[in-house]
């Protein structure tokens, strides 16, 4: 697309300006918002437009250069490149290096990423870096000069990116749009919008960071903004909760997040920088050992912020902040990082985990268990957010299972149609809840709103048809996608490495119509069951979701595969176009290693079979309730279902409704402890040992003679004397009681006597 | 690293399980106290068999959790089945074997 | 000007609140805004000219000392009048020149019972000319009296207007500090005596240990009874527990001087004498350094989630966060060292803020007691999202200053400096990780208790309770503002610190171990 | 003094610049070792006193844990595995079964432990006593080899399916009698 000689287009060289416009916001928002017309949601809107405008100019550019590139420029087998620039001295923007591998000749490959850094700050000296023993060790010259290592801050434009520039802003507009209805007189509405622009700022600078320290940054960044939106009502405590569970949840994957960057810094010889830190994780500089360390780090916190099995569980509490909060941060953007970062990263993943390899690997595991896991938590949820945010961790689920198992484009692609499709299922959800008097709860206040919400019914039907993986919605060509990514059904071209994995989608695809039926039916059939009378809501709620309802149906012919365009006559260049998009091809290529990255095969069958489970299964839940609703049109439930009859069936969902326990492990367990017993217990060695010992020690000089006198005199004779009777009386009670006929007693007898006969045969035979 | 300092903990464990076998009440309980009797005997076997260089420790630490999961099988089994009868796991009533 | 800097301008800084001293003590007591504006002016003149020497500092030559004076002082025990500045102290002054000022805005209608502004401000004024000096010193003699002379005002001032346990509090901090401190001097002689020095200055006399042949035992002596010294004024575990009752019982101000300054006396101690001095003892002694200072940051978090009382638990999380400082210098790195300087520059902007605030919700709650606390964000919003601000920036937010001295020092625990084991450190890095977690668990608690929720039943109408006054503002405003530039900006200090931290690094690199 | 030793041999084992598994492994496994082993212990106790019947569920969970990570100090991956796998997997999920199945109570109960707590803890303490004493007698200061290599998964089922062959037959039909005892046991006639 261009070479070294051309200049980058002036978008990806100032593409900082993105998030930067968000942040501006938030300033003004902050300092002036509320002496604003609109108290500071319209300065919001306004920047988060611009935002979305520069981020569809990128993303067309972006989209307009590979295309270009394909055209004149048949061969996709460049060899690997970066085209960087130093923006630093703010003059022309000129390529500083395209650094070029093997025998690069004039137009770099397509999809190169574009990284352009500034110095950040400068630490450490290259002395440090000469190993003793090296031949050149010179340590101690220092010629006063700061000669640090700049660690750089900038922003890196790819495929990936680009995509998620575009989600982001896209969404975030929609949201604002829609929360200036929806959170209408609020006691906090400015600061809400302001915390709106600080995390879509946030997310932006996370999504283009070019170093991970930068990841880092706007990954914690991000979490702190979901924390006060969590608890954005923070006068009750339960929402606290809530947010405070999140933060910390996330914060225990942060120690993973900080020890698998630091690892991944040393190992690329002292860089934080993407680029550098992909190239040698895919040359093999960087020994699989370390990578696999450094991944299994990574996981960590991968599992906290993409909310995967067993950390989870943070991402159902946090619906407890307002429902576009819930729609942007906990089901669009923040909780797709995870899945962001290992795209991201997906050289040093792919290397560490051998995802190419003939044994499951820990991420494709994990994501398959929370796909199926969170799948069925959804089935026995009350309140409609919390079905969604199972749902949510089911489909994350699905994503680092693609990732897992080496579907990166499937991983990315289901990334980009979920965004839209579960942020307009969210929308509705509080649509829904809008109408009727903000309530949530499915099976005490909604029912039969079909007919009151029109536009909200459909909306949220073609959202959970995208969501089930009804063809022709966006859904379906994801989930699809991912499941000939496992490659196991039979012509998808896979070594059969992930039948658990793929197994575990299978299920989750009947299981998401199944528990997606039963919302539709409890919400929008039968009779309503709330108290007054539910309205349909005003255009600024409704537009966003008519938007994303198209944008559900319409994005999934982004990526179709091959094979479907040729049988249906369409033209060949619109066959998997987000794969070419987004698909890197540049630097961090792993295309030609031994261990290769491969493409499955679609298969028409397995979309088939696919589609018929999850219909199957949704046409059975609607069958229990069409019979429900023929016995009593107001019931939710059997009055006296499988689940009070059948005793293990009953105890299951007793495991589910318990959330598998894993709160009680955690609040009850492992903080009740930490916070309780053993912070207590420091406490204690403080108050007692520590600074018992300075005081004793102040004491001891003073009083001793006197505590003699009172030991000795007060309560060793005295206590003897005391001692000895109650011993006679309690001995007595022990040999009254040896005969009860009971098990425990004649087990104390028996253990305390094989006691006493060892001790007699250590000490006397 | 000492063979001692893994003995000891077995041997901890062990004394913990006991006392929980001899003061619940729950049947459940038990079973768990006696899970944690189990477990004590298997580090002790683990542990010997990586003393003397023998894989045989831990193929009988293998047999023991086998022996463990039948154990908890039959045993719930029984707490079941005393709970249908007497509507209570409370081990105490159980005392048909008094005299 | 550039002249009068040179000769005299750090004399100037240091013993200009000294000047300032000596006039209000000619004042008579009842003059109290005189008495005030006395002490501002003698601790802003010190500041201005602190200001003009940071201005014509020679940023490109931080790795040296400049505005150096070396004038003979008492001759018997060879003992000289030497003082400079250079990238390694020029933070640590630049953040004392901004807090007692500060401290001095905030004092000007927060005087704490009994009164007597006079005596009190006095007190402030001799501390800031002792932590000053302590900071510009380059004889041992010299840095020992300044390091000294900190102690009394601050017994007085915990002992008189401090809390209900104040006589307590005053006597275990005077009695610790000054139990290290004779290890430490014990420590100076014996280094004088076999090194044969002529004087006491510290580059000279590193180059002694350098070139002479003190056997290693007798080096790692010394440097413990330095780090005893030290080590109890930082606090390190398991030496800290003068620290909670000394910050409980002592006023706002004297606590935030503490927390601010007079904690990174123990560390500036460590990397501007102990390490270059004693590179090879360092050597010796850093795994234990880093072993308690790993120890500290659990237990310093573990001891925050056990408090009921909301000074106390910001008096644990230092242990806590001087812990992360001291496994930075534990690593012996050019890395570690640079992000302990910016750790205590950080330490002391946050935990002098938390101590205002903390300061300030006792002055309108007249209680510290954390359960009965709550809704701090709707009686008083502003100083609500302050806390809140602050507490993020404690725990180690990105963007924010706390992250700069935790990342970096955990981030060189994983390649400290050869001779160390490698396992042991990276074994340390996941501890002090875990540590970050336990920091975000009090912290969010102690904000979640205090500013989330509704306030309780009997403060809810209490007239008393009431959001900031100006002189909060004008006192807390630069502080929070250079949380959130330094959060954005650490090239700000990382620049500074750089070269002379990479010196520590290199001279014990340079030993080849 | 045993971690002075360790600290020494570490230092001395980075000097020699390689990534030294001998002084520092066995201080990293000893620390771990130590790690474990109180975390089981004190989850132990808390198991047998707390209230409460699912944490206590929850606190043997915690003591697995532990004890699986004991074993891989030990070499014994497979163990280990196992351990996790049926124990946690499977046991776990069993005892919770029975703990709702028996409609105990989740939260507190009040009346779990027998009234004379003290003469079980009596007996368990001298137990303790004599096992440590006999143990301290017996082995003392013995060390367990160094060139400790995993014991690989391997090397277990073959000794399993040659030596041990005859064991682990009666261990599946012991298995099989167990299924159907449970089973008939636990029938509603």
């Amino acid at each position: 697309m261009f070479g070294a000689e051309e200049t980058i287009p002036w978008i990806f060289e100032n593409v900082w300006l993105v998030p930067a416009l968000p942040a501006a916001s938030f300033l003004v928002i902050l300092f002036f918002g509320k002496r604003l017309p609109y108290k500071g949601a319209e300065v919001g809107i306004a920047a988060v437009g611009a935002a979305f405008v520069l981020a569809l100019i990128a993303t067309f550019t972006w989209i307009g250069d590979i295309d270009n590139a394909e055209g004149g420029d048949e061969s996709h087998s460049e060899e690997a490149a970066v085209l960087r620039v130093d923006g630093s001295d703010g003059a022309l923007p000129v390529v500083l290096t395209a650094e070029e591998e093997g025998d690069g000749h004039g137009g770099g490959p397509r999809g190169a990423p574009i990284v352009t850094d500034v110095e950040w700050f400068g630490i450490g000296t290259d002395a440090n870096q000469v190993t003793l023993g090296a031949e050149d060790s010179v340590a101690t010259e220092s010629d006063g000069a700061s000669s640090g290592f700049g660690i750089s801050i900038g922003t890196l434009v790819d495929g990936q990116s680009v995509m998620l520039l575009f989600v982001v802003t896209l969404v975030s507009l929609l949201v604002h749009v829609f929360s200036t209805d929806y959170v209408h007189g609020d006691r906090r509405y400015t600061h809400y919008f302001a915390f709106l622009s600080l995390f879509t700022s946030a997310m932006l600078f996370m999504v283009l960071s070019s170093s991970t320290l930068q990841l880092i940054v706007g990954w914690e960044l991000v979490g702190v903004c979901s924390f006060a939106l969590i608890g954005h009502w923070w006068e009750e405590k339960p929402n606290s909760d809530a947010a405070l569970k999140a933060f910390l949840t996330n914060r225990v994957g942060d120690v993973g997040l900080m020890v698998g960057m630091i690892i991944l810094y040393f190992a690329a010889d002292r860089s934080f920088d993407i680029v550098t830190i992909n190239e040698m994780a895919v040359s093999g500089e960087i020994p699989t050992g370390t990578l696999t360390i450094a991944a299994l780090c990574l996981m960590a916190a991968v599992m906290s912020k993409s909310g995967q099995f067993i950390l989870h569980t943070w991402l159902p509490d946090a619906m407890a902040g307002p429902t576009p909060v819930s729609a942007l941060i906990h089901a669009a953007t923040m909780v797709v990082a995870g899945v962001y970062m290992i795209g991201r990263l997906y050289p040093v993943f792919f290397e560490g985990f051998a995802i190419a390899g003939s044994s499951l690997n820990a991420m494709a595991f994990i994501g398959g268990l929370t796909t199926v896991g969170g799948g069925a938590l959804a089935f026995v949820q009350r309140d409609i957010k919390k079905v969604l945010a199972y749902s949510t961790v089911s489909q994350l689920g699905y994503m680092v299972l693609a990732l897992g198992v080496g579907a990166y484009t499937a991983g990315m692609f289901h990334l980009f149609t979920h965004a839209f499709f579960k942020a307009c299922l969210f929308l509705g959800a509080g649509s829904v809840s809008h109408a009727c008097h903000h309530s949530f709860d499915m099976k005490a206040d909604m029912g039969g709103l079909r007919k009151h919400m029109p536009i909200t019914f459909w909306t949220f039907i073609i959202g959970t048809g995208a969501l089930a993986g009804i063809p022709p919605l966006a859904g379906f060509w994801s989930k699809d996608e991912i499941l000939v990514g496992a490659g196991v059904f039979p012509g998808t071209g896979g070594n059969g490495t992930y039948t658990i994995p793929f197994i575990f989608g299978m299920m989750t695809a009947a299981m998401t119509a199944a528990y997606m039926t039963r919302v539709i039916w409890l919400t929008f059939f039968g009779d309503y069951r709330g108290h007054e009378k539910p309205h349909e809501s005003g255009p600024r709620i409704t537009v966003p979701l008519i938007i994303l309802a198209s944008m559900a149906v319409v994005v999934g012919f982004l990526n179709m595969p091959s094979g479907f365009v040729k049988a249906l006559r369409l033209p060949e260049g619109w066959a998997h176009r987000f794969e070419d998009w987004v698909e890197p091809e540049g630097v961090a290529s792993f295309v030609g290693e031994e261990n290769d990255f491969t493409h499955a095969k679609p298969s028409l069958a397995l979309a088939i079979i696919a589609t018929g489970l999850g219909i199957t299964a949704g046409l059975a839940v609607w069958q229990y309730y069409q019979r429900l609703y023929r016995i009593d049109p107001k019931a939710t439930e059997y009055p006296n279902g499988i689940a009070s009859r059948n005793a293990v069936v009953g105890a299951g969902h007793r495991l589910l409704v318990e959330k598998y326990y894993l709160d009680h492990l955690y609040t009850g367990i492992i903080a009740g402890a930490t916070k309780g017993p053993v912070a207590r217990l420091a406490n204690w060695i403080n108050q007692n040992v520590l600074d018992g010992i300075v005081n004793t020690a102040g004491r001891l000089s003073v009083g001793a003679g006197q505590l003699v006198y009172r030991f000795f005199d007060q309560a060793v004779v005295d206590g003897a004397v005391n001692a000895s009777g109650r011993t006679a009386a309690s001995s007595g009670g022990i040999l009254r009681r040896i005969q009860s006929g009971q098990v425990r007693e004649y087990a104390t007898l028996m253990f305390g006597a094989a006691a006493v006969l060892a001790a007699i045969f250590i000490f006397a035979v | 690293m000492f063979l001692n300092q893994f003995l000891f903990l077995a041997a901890a464990l062990f004394c913990i399980g006991i006392y929980g076998v001899l003061v619940r009440k729950n049947g459940v309980l038990v079973l768990m106290s006696i899970e944690l009797i189990l477990n004590a005997v298997n580090i002790n076997l683990v542990a010997f068999g990586a003393y003397r260089g023998d894989i045989g420790g831990q193929v009988f630490a293998l047999f023991v959790i086998a022996v463990a999961a039948a154990e908890v099988g039959v045993g719930l089994a029984i707490v079941l089945l005393i709970y249908r009868n007497r509507r209570s796991i409370d081990v105490a009533e159980a005392n048909l074997l008094k005299g | 000007m550039q002249e009068f800097l040179d000769t005299w301008g750090i004399t100037a800084m240091v013993f200009l609140p000294l000047v300032g001293v000596a006039l209000m003590m000619a004042v008579p007591q009842k003059e109290e805004s005189l008495q005030r504006w006395l002490a501002l002016a003698a601790s802003i003149g010190s500041a201005v000219v602190g200001v003009l020497m940071l201005w014509n500092f020679d940023y490109d030559d931080s790795g040296t000392m400049q505005f150096a004076v070396d004038h003979r002082w008492i001759e018997v025990i060879t003992a000289r009048y030497a003082v400079g500045i250079d990238g390694m102290s020029l933070p640590l002054l630049a953040l004392t020149l901004l807090v007692v000022p500060l401290v001095l805005i905030y004092s000007w209608n927060h005087i704490p019972a009994p009164g007597n502004a006079k005596a009190f401000l006095i007190l402030i004024l001799v501390l800031h000319t002792g932590m000053l000096g302590t900071f510009v010193a380059r004889d041992l003699v010299l840095f020992f009296v300044f390091f000294e002379v900190v102690l009394l005002p601050m017994y007085f001032m915990i002992g008189v207007w401090g809390g209900e346990q104040r006589l307590y509090a005053a006597i275990k901090f005077f009695l610790y500090t000054l139990f290290g401190s004779a290890l430490m001097l014990v420590s100076f002689l014996a280094l004088f005596r076999v090194t044969g020095s002529e004087t006491f200055n510290i580059v000279g006399l590193a180059e002694r240990v350098a070139e002479g042949d003190i056997s290693l035992t007798t080096q790692v002596l010394i440097f413990g009874g330095m780090f005893m010294g030290f080590g109890i004024k930082v606090p390190m575990f398991p030496f800290h527990t003068w620290l909670p009752d000394a910050h409980t019982q002592a006023p706002t101000q004297g606590s935030v001087l503490l927390a601010a300054v007079l904690l990174k006396l123990g560390t500036y101690g460590f990397i501007r004498i102990a390490i270059p001095i004693l590179p090879e003892a360092a050597l010796e002694w850093a795994p234990w350094i880093g072993l308690l200072a790993v120890i500290g940051i659990i237990y310093g978090a573990l001891g925050c989630l056990a408090q009921t009382d909301m000074k106390r638990l910001i008096a644990f999380s230092s242990v806590a966060h001087m812990g992360y400082v001291m496994l930075g210098i534990a690593t012996l790195t050019d890395f570690g060292i640079n992000a302990a300087i910016f750790g205590m520059v950080a330490h002391g902007l946050i935990t002098g803020m938390l101590f205002f605030i903390a300061g300030s919700v006792k002055e309108r709650y007249h209680t510290l007691e954390i359960k009965r606390l709550g809704g701090l964000l709707i009686q008083a919003p502003r100083m609500g999202w302050i806390l809140g601000i602050t507490t993020m920036a404690s725990l180690g937010l990105p963007g924010l200053a706390g992250f700069w001295g935790e990342f970096p020092a955990i981030l060189a625990s994983y390649d400290p400096a050869p001779g160390l084991s490698d396992t042991l450190f990276r074994v340390y890095m996941v501890v002090a990780a875990i540590g970050t977690v336990l920091a975000a668990a009090y912290l969010l608690w102690l904000l979640q208790r205090t500013a989330f929720g509704t306030p309780s039943e009997e403060f809810v109408d209490d007239p008393e309770v009431h959001d900031m006054v100006f002189t909060e503002w004008l006192a807390w405003a630069p502080m929070l503002v250079l949380i959130v530039v330094l959060g954005f900006l650490p090239s700000l200090i990382f620049d500074v610190t750089n070269t002379p931290a990479s010196m520590v690094g290199d001279a014990v690199n340079a030993l080849g171990r | 003094m045993m971690f002075a030793t360790a600290m020494l041999s570490s230092q001395t084992a980075a000097v020699t610049a390689d990534v030294a598994l001998t002084g520092t492994g066995e201080w990293v496994a000893n620390g771990f070792f130590y790690a474990m082993a109180v975390v089981a212990i004190v989850a132990a106790l808390r198991m047998v006193t707390t209230k409460n019947v699912v944490h206590a569920a929850l606190y043997l969970l915690v003591v697995l844990s532990a004890v699986a990570g004991t074993y891989i100090i030990l070499g014994a991956e497979f163990a280990a595995a196992t351990q996790i796998l049926v124990y946690l997997g499977a046991i776990m999920v069993l005892l919770l079964f029975g703990v709702m199945l028996t409609r105990a109570k989740i939260g507190h109960e009040s009346e779990l432990d027998y009234q004379q707590r003290w003469l079980g803890a009596l007996v368990a303490a001298g137990m303790l006593a004599v096992m440590s004493y006999s143990l301290w007698e017996a082995f003392g200061t013995d060390k367990l080899p160094v060139d400790q290599t995993p014991q690989r998964t391997q090397e277990v089922s073959d000794s399993i399916f040659s030596t041990y062959i005859v064991p682990f037959e009666a261990l599946s039909v012991l298995l099989l009698a167990a299924l159907i005892g449970a089973v008939v046991v636990a029938r509603r006639d």
